[in-house]
């Protein structure tokens, strides 16, 4: 009954999040200056020419009434065609949102291993040098964006020492047999290691960077956590036990310490995939986060909101499956 | 009490300090721009272009970091480039900062309908991908400095909102706010008087850390050529331009993508310093 | 008949039980006091006694109107008080103080004990009567520019008492105030609330849970269990003969300094 | 009999301050026997416990001394060997029942961890043990409740189970470290009960960390005050309660209120009896450092 109850309640506010998201990016496309109808078309078309386009992108109608229209059809699955490709939104969105997700993903797992392994070497070196060492790198690691550190990476390893590509998702001449956009993925499965290799080389850069800032705040608020956890009563009467001092940390303390970190890389994460958006464009990575940008340099309206929604569905499903993980692994919820 | 109170301080102390001067030279740079500097920041000499800095072969006396690919002095563009970046960070930090206190104070004091209402409007700007959105807003409002400063106050003020609540909140729970209401203050004299103070130190830090991050958003703009005009030295414009050359003139990018990195982490420091240093409660 | 300060009839708190709220409409609700009805006279000091999850802290603040009753009625001075809003409840307040449990939380940890004790006079943290509600705690007035965490538990307890007396109030609700103590200074709080009753005429109703501190300071205890009043009788008679069980069972179990007296 | 654990001349001190808070503290808890450690807070009564079973705060460290189980220094053992005599030996009843049981585990395995891990016996058998002893302590249907996660469980239920956790390994040592503090009256009264019936079944020796003097009363065969880090009173409970001698223990008697007689008014430790100790101390410290 609980469960249910607040299962409801989020999937009520979640879509109304959306809708809320869907308005405002609907008035901010509609008052951009610069006319895209006219971008479309060579110079001396008439002004006829340009009613017929705008009657047929639905652009000579009310604001509220290009809402309901765009919302019914958003409905069916139809988000519209993009005025420069003149393809439709949805599968032009839906063939990059792979690059962008195993982009995100590779970097998750990134920041999750680094902050993890810091976060328990902290705890174990605590009141050493070691410590403050690592608190001055998870300092850094937290005030510089992935923006910088993206620039920074191309500087060290990509020009000073160059040991990993800097742009594009994939050397351009390799022969690609993949049927799927999930390249790396497809890459594991047919055991072509080597195209592996090529992805992950670009992929490192552009994913550590991502990685960087999400992993000092992990870091930190876990080991901060975890330096609680290991002076509670359990963790003392664990090592009167007779355990040794690290599997106190990882079988006591970890779990328990896990959870607040948890609900933190829910929202955390999102920044990292808002992120994508400008590291992307830095690494020239053909993502959902260049094409994004390309389409406000275009004024592509449909393609605009397309991705805008997109995003807002992804930020509101990692949250909803970050909650749901809090719950099974919380067994205060598991077993209410 | 038993961990390494001294310790701490000592390292505090320094992060202040170390960031403070950095944010010091900053400014004065940015004041003294046309006095200091060694060249004009908009001339360009084709015969001077990608010139490398002052310890490499090759390099020309009086560009001391080198030049662009447009043969324009690094250096000198960098000083100017300080201007804009200090501009912003004061302008959107402070403008973002009032702001999203405003409403978090309220939200997280008040509670009721303010606090739906507010926490909607947070949850649907949390959706936004914020980059995207601030591009998106200067595709409306039209490059330029204030563009830049409105973007970057539309999109950031539920970072204060959502701490300002959160902190406000965790403190209107605690003994001494119902010792306010036994004696008699009202509602807003408790809010100013008694949780403010204890919200302050949580502002004060997000206060600089937003300055740092406007500043970021300002190169991003200027990377993705969105905001002020192409041709004013802005630290993000070179970093663009520094990024198509960059195996030719690395310096170009490398030298601005220093300062920034540097202003950006001084100012995330020196709120944290400032917060150890002058909080009562964590001296 | 000594007149009542206090007069409480029927009183009842309630709050929403989230953990068993249906999908739609309200949340059952849960009673945490079911019905109570005392008075406190003028001069005198209650001690109010129970275990955990008695409701005797909530009593406490439903006295001082720190939350709204349910049921039932509040009359403080002969006014009723029960649902008064805040606005209508600011008048009185300054005749109505209270003193909390962790002076750690209730005390404003970026103000100066100055203007902790000064800000509820409206006064200056130098004013003179700051300085003599410390004298009369026993706290020297230089106290006025330290900070809550550069003091004791027992010193930040006085100034929570000092804060209450300042506002030289009718009628104080003490909530476990010494149980965070050393028995030292809890000795030394509870003879310093002893004195300023005395000194003041005070109306004192001190919550705790230990029934040997109660003994030493109240004269009427009343005996809390799950909500209701159990007991409620004058200290000598509770102790003498304590006529409910769970009264008896509290007894019992306190375990007094002496080998002698077995369990 | 022979002192189980006998600690010898035991100092600690701050890492970071240097400040001294064990004073050569000597004690002797004979095998079967019940040593009351007593003080205010900030005593060191807790850190002379901690220091026994090898768990002091990471601040704090010991400068001097020796601490004999069996006649074996802890102080000079391996770790792996501290941790083995330790585990096997002695066992902790922590003060608070409620973040004494890890949350996210089930009880079981929070019981039979040490016996299968440490003592290295078949899963099987420790599960039977457990169930057993959880028994022992009024625990009703125990394999029920070995399925359990803490949360599940009131506080008093806890205290049991951790209770009941502590003699599972037969230790000859158990360290009470105020564990009925966080419990109401009437539920301590059935935890001492417990303990102290448990303990003479089991002949345990218990070294017994408290600040109220009523629980030393009921439940201690001697008992050590504490001031300070440093013991001004060593003697038995009987010989105590009759007449204190140290002239800071008295006040502290003096201080516990009792609710058996009426006008008895509560004296605050006094100003002078506070100024003698610290004086004590100080001479102490100063002898010490000479010494050193």
């Amino acid at each position: 009954m609980q469960f249910a109850r607040v299962a409801c309640l989020r999937l009520l506010t979640t879509l109304i999040t959306l809708i809320g998201v869907a308005v405002i990016v609907f008035i901010v496309v509609r008052v951009v200056p610069g006319n895209p109808i006219a971008m479309m078309l060579p110079p001396g078309a008439t002004d006829a020419d340009i009613e017929r386009l705008k009657a047929l992108y639905g652009l000579d109608k009310s604001i509220p009434q290009q809402f309901l229209i765009w919302f019914a059809n958003v409905l069916h699955g139809d988000f519209g065609t993009s005025i420069t490709t003149r393809q439709p939104v949805l599968g032009l969105v839906l063939g990059r949102l792979p690059a962008t997700l195993e982009l995100s993903i590779m970097a998750l797992v990134m920041a999750v291993l680094l902050g993890g392994t810091l976060a328990v070497l902290g705890t174990r070196l605590r009141r050493t040098r070691a410590e403050a060492g690592i608190d001055i790198a998870n300092g850094i690691g937290m005030s510089v964006p992935d923006f910088l550190w993206g620039l920074l990476l191309i500087v060290l390893f990509g020009v000073l020492w160059p040991v990993f590509q800097i742009s594009g998702r994939v050397t351009p001449r390799l022969e690609l047999p993949f049927t799927s956009q999930f390249y790396l993925f497809e890459s594991i499965l047919r055991l072509r290691f080597d195209l592996t290799r090529d992805l992950i080389g670009h992929m490192f850069m552009p994913a550590l960077a991502l990685a960087l800032p999400l992993a000092a705040i992990i870091a930190q608020l876990l080991k901060q956590s975890l330096k609680e956890t290991v002076n509670l009563d359990y963790a003392v009467l664990a090592r009167t036990k007779g355990y040794p001092e690290t599997s106190v940390i990882l079988a006591e303390a970890l779990p328990n310490a896990v959870l607040p970190t948890l609900t933190l890389i829910g929202v955390q994460f999102t920044f990292l995939i808002g992120g994508t958006v400008i590291v992307e464009r830095l690494f020239s990575y053909e993502g959902l986060g260049n094409m994004a940008i390309d389409a406000v340099i275009n004024r592509d309206l449909p393609l605009i909101q397309g991705i805008v929604i997109l995003f807002a569905l992804l930020f509101t499903l990692v949250n909803l499956a970050v909650d749901m993980t809090y719950a099974f692994l919380n067994p205060r919820l598991r077993h209410a | 009490m038993l961990d390494g109170r001294g310790a701490v301080k000592r390292r505090a102390g320094a992060r202040l300090w170390l960031s403070g001067l950095w944010l010091a030279l900053v400014v004065l740079a940015a004041v003294f721009a046309p006095l200091v500097s060694p060249q004009d920041p908009l001339a360009q000499d084709l015969m001077l272009g990608r010139l490398p800095p002052f310890w490499m072969p090759d390099h020309e006396p009086g560009f001391w970091l080198g030049t662009d690919s447009l043969g324009r002095d690094v250096l000198t563009r960098m000083i100017y480039g300080a201007r804009v970046a200090l501009v912003v960070a004061l302008s959107a930090g402070v403008a973002t900062c009032l702001i999203g206190t405003a409403l978090g104070l309220v939200a997280g004091f008040y509670r009721g309908w303010a606090d739906r209402i507010i926490g909607r409007l947070v949850d649907i700007w949390m959706a936004f991908p914020p980059v995207l959105f601030a591009i998106l807003l200067i595709a409306v409002l039209g490059t330029g400095l204030s563009s830049v400063v409105i973007a970057i106050v539309v999109i950031d003020w539920t970072r204060f909102c959502r701490v300002v609540r959160a902190e406000t909140l965790n403190q209107s729970q605690m003994d001494y706010v119902h010792s306010a209401r036994v004696a008699g203050f009202t509602r807003l004299r408790t809010l100013v008087a008694e949780i403010l103070p204890n919200v302050l130190p949580v502002i004060v830090a997000l206060l600089t850390l937003e300055m740092g991050i406007a500043v970021i958003v300002e190169a991003i703009l200027s990377f993705v050529n969105l905001s002020v005009s192409t041709d004013a030295p802005t630290w993000g414009g070179m970093i663009a331009e520094g990024r198509t050359s960059i195996y030719q003139a690395w310096w170009v990018l490398a030298f601005p993508l220093a300062a920034l990195f540097l202003t950006v982490l001084s100012f995330a420091q020196f709120g944290e310093g400032l917060r150890d240093r002058f909080d009562p409660v964590l001296r | 008949m000594v007149e009542a300060l206090f007069r409480i009839e029927d009183l009842r708190v309630d709050v929403p039980d989230m953990t068993r709220k249906p999908l739609f409409g309200a949340a059952p609700r849960l009673e945490i006091l079911k019905g109570l009805s005392f008075d406190i006279p003028r001069g005198t000091v209650l001690g109010i006694v129970g275990g955990s999850g008695s409701g005797k802290t909530t009593l406490g603040r439903a006295l001082v109107r720190l939350i709204k009753p349910s049921g039932g009625a509040i009359a403080f001075d002969g006014k009723d008080i029960t649902h008064l809003s805040d606005e209508a409840m600011r008048p009185l307040r300054r005749r109505i103080q209270m003193i909390f449990q962790d002076p750690m939380s209730s005390l404003n940890p970026r103000l100066t004990v100055g203007r902790i004790v000064g800000a509820a006079l409206g006064l200056r943290s130098g004013d003179r009567r700051v300085s003599e509600a410390l004298e009369q705690v026993g706290l020297p007035a230089a106290f006025v520019r330290r900070y809550p965490h550069e003091l004791s538990g027992g010193q930040r307890q006085r100034i929570g008492i000092a804060r209450a007396i300042a506002m030289r109030p009718d009628f104080i609700l003490a909530d476990e105030i010494v149980s965070g103590l050393d028995v030292s200074s809890q000795a030394q709080v509870l003879n310093l609330l002893q004195g300023l009753v005395k000194e003041l005429g005070l109306t004192l109703a001190f919550i705790s849970h230990d029934l040997s501190v109660i003994r030493r300071l109240c004269g009427r205890v009343i005996v809390m269990q799950a909500g209701a009043i159990v007991e409620d009788a004058p200290t000598e008679a509770l102790f003498e003969k304590p006529a409910h069980p769970y009264t008896r069972e509290l007894l019992d179990a306190i375990p007094s300094p002496d080998p002698s007296i077995r369990w | 009999m022979s002192a189980f654990l006998e600690i010898r001349n035991l100092s600690a001190r701050l890492r970071d301050t240097g400040e001294r808070v064990l004073r050569s503290v000597s004690l002797e808890v004979p095998v079967g026997a019940v040593q009351g450690l007593v003080g205010e807070s900030g005593a060191g009564k807790s850190m002379i416990g901690r220091a026994v079973l090898g768990v002091l705060p990471k601040a704090v460290e010991i400068v001097e001394g020796e601490i004999l189980l069996e006649g074996r220094d802890l102080l000079k053992a391996k770790p792996s060997e501290r941790r083995r005599l330790i585990g096997t030996r002695t066992a902790l009843i922590p003060q608070d029942p409620l973040t004494a049981l890890n949350p996210s585990r089930r009880i079981g395995p929070q019981i039979t961890d040490r016996l299968v891990d440490i003592l290295g016996w078949e899963k099987a058998r420790a599960t039977a043990r457990a169930a057993e002893i959880l028994a022992e302590v009024d625990i009703p249907q125990p394999e029920r409740v070995m399925r359990l996660y803490p949360h599940e469980l009131s506080g008093g239920m806890r205290q049991r189970i951790l209770i009941a956790s502590a003699f599972a390994a037969e230790p000859k040592l158990i360290v009470a470290d105020e564990p009925t503090t966080a419990l109401d009256v009437t539920v301590q009264k059935q935890i001492l009960h417990l303990i102290s019936q448990m303990q003479a079944r089991h002949g345990t020796a218990l070294l017994f960390v408290t600040h109220d003097l009523g629980v030393v009363a009921k439940i201690c065969d001697s008992l050590s005050v504490l001031y300070a880090g440093k013991v001004v009173e060593e003697t038995t409970v009987q010989k105590f309660f009759a007449a204190p001698q140290h002239p800071y223990s008295a006040a502290l008697l003096a201080a516990t209120p009792r609710h058996t007689d009426a006008g008895a008014s509560l004296e605050p430790v006094p100003r002078a009896v506070l100024d003698a100790v610290s004086a004590e101390i100080a001479a102490d410290d100063a002898s010490w450092r000479r010494h050193g």
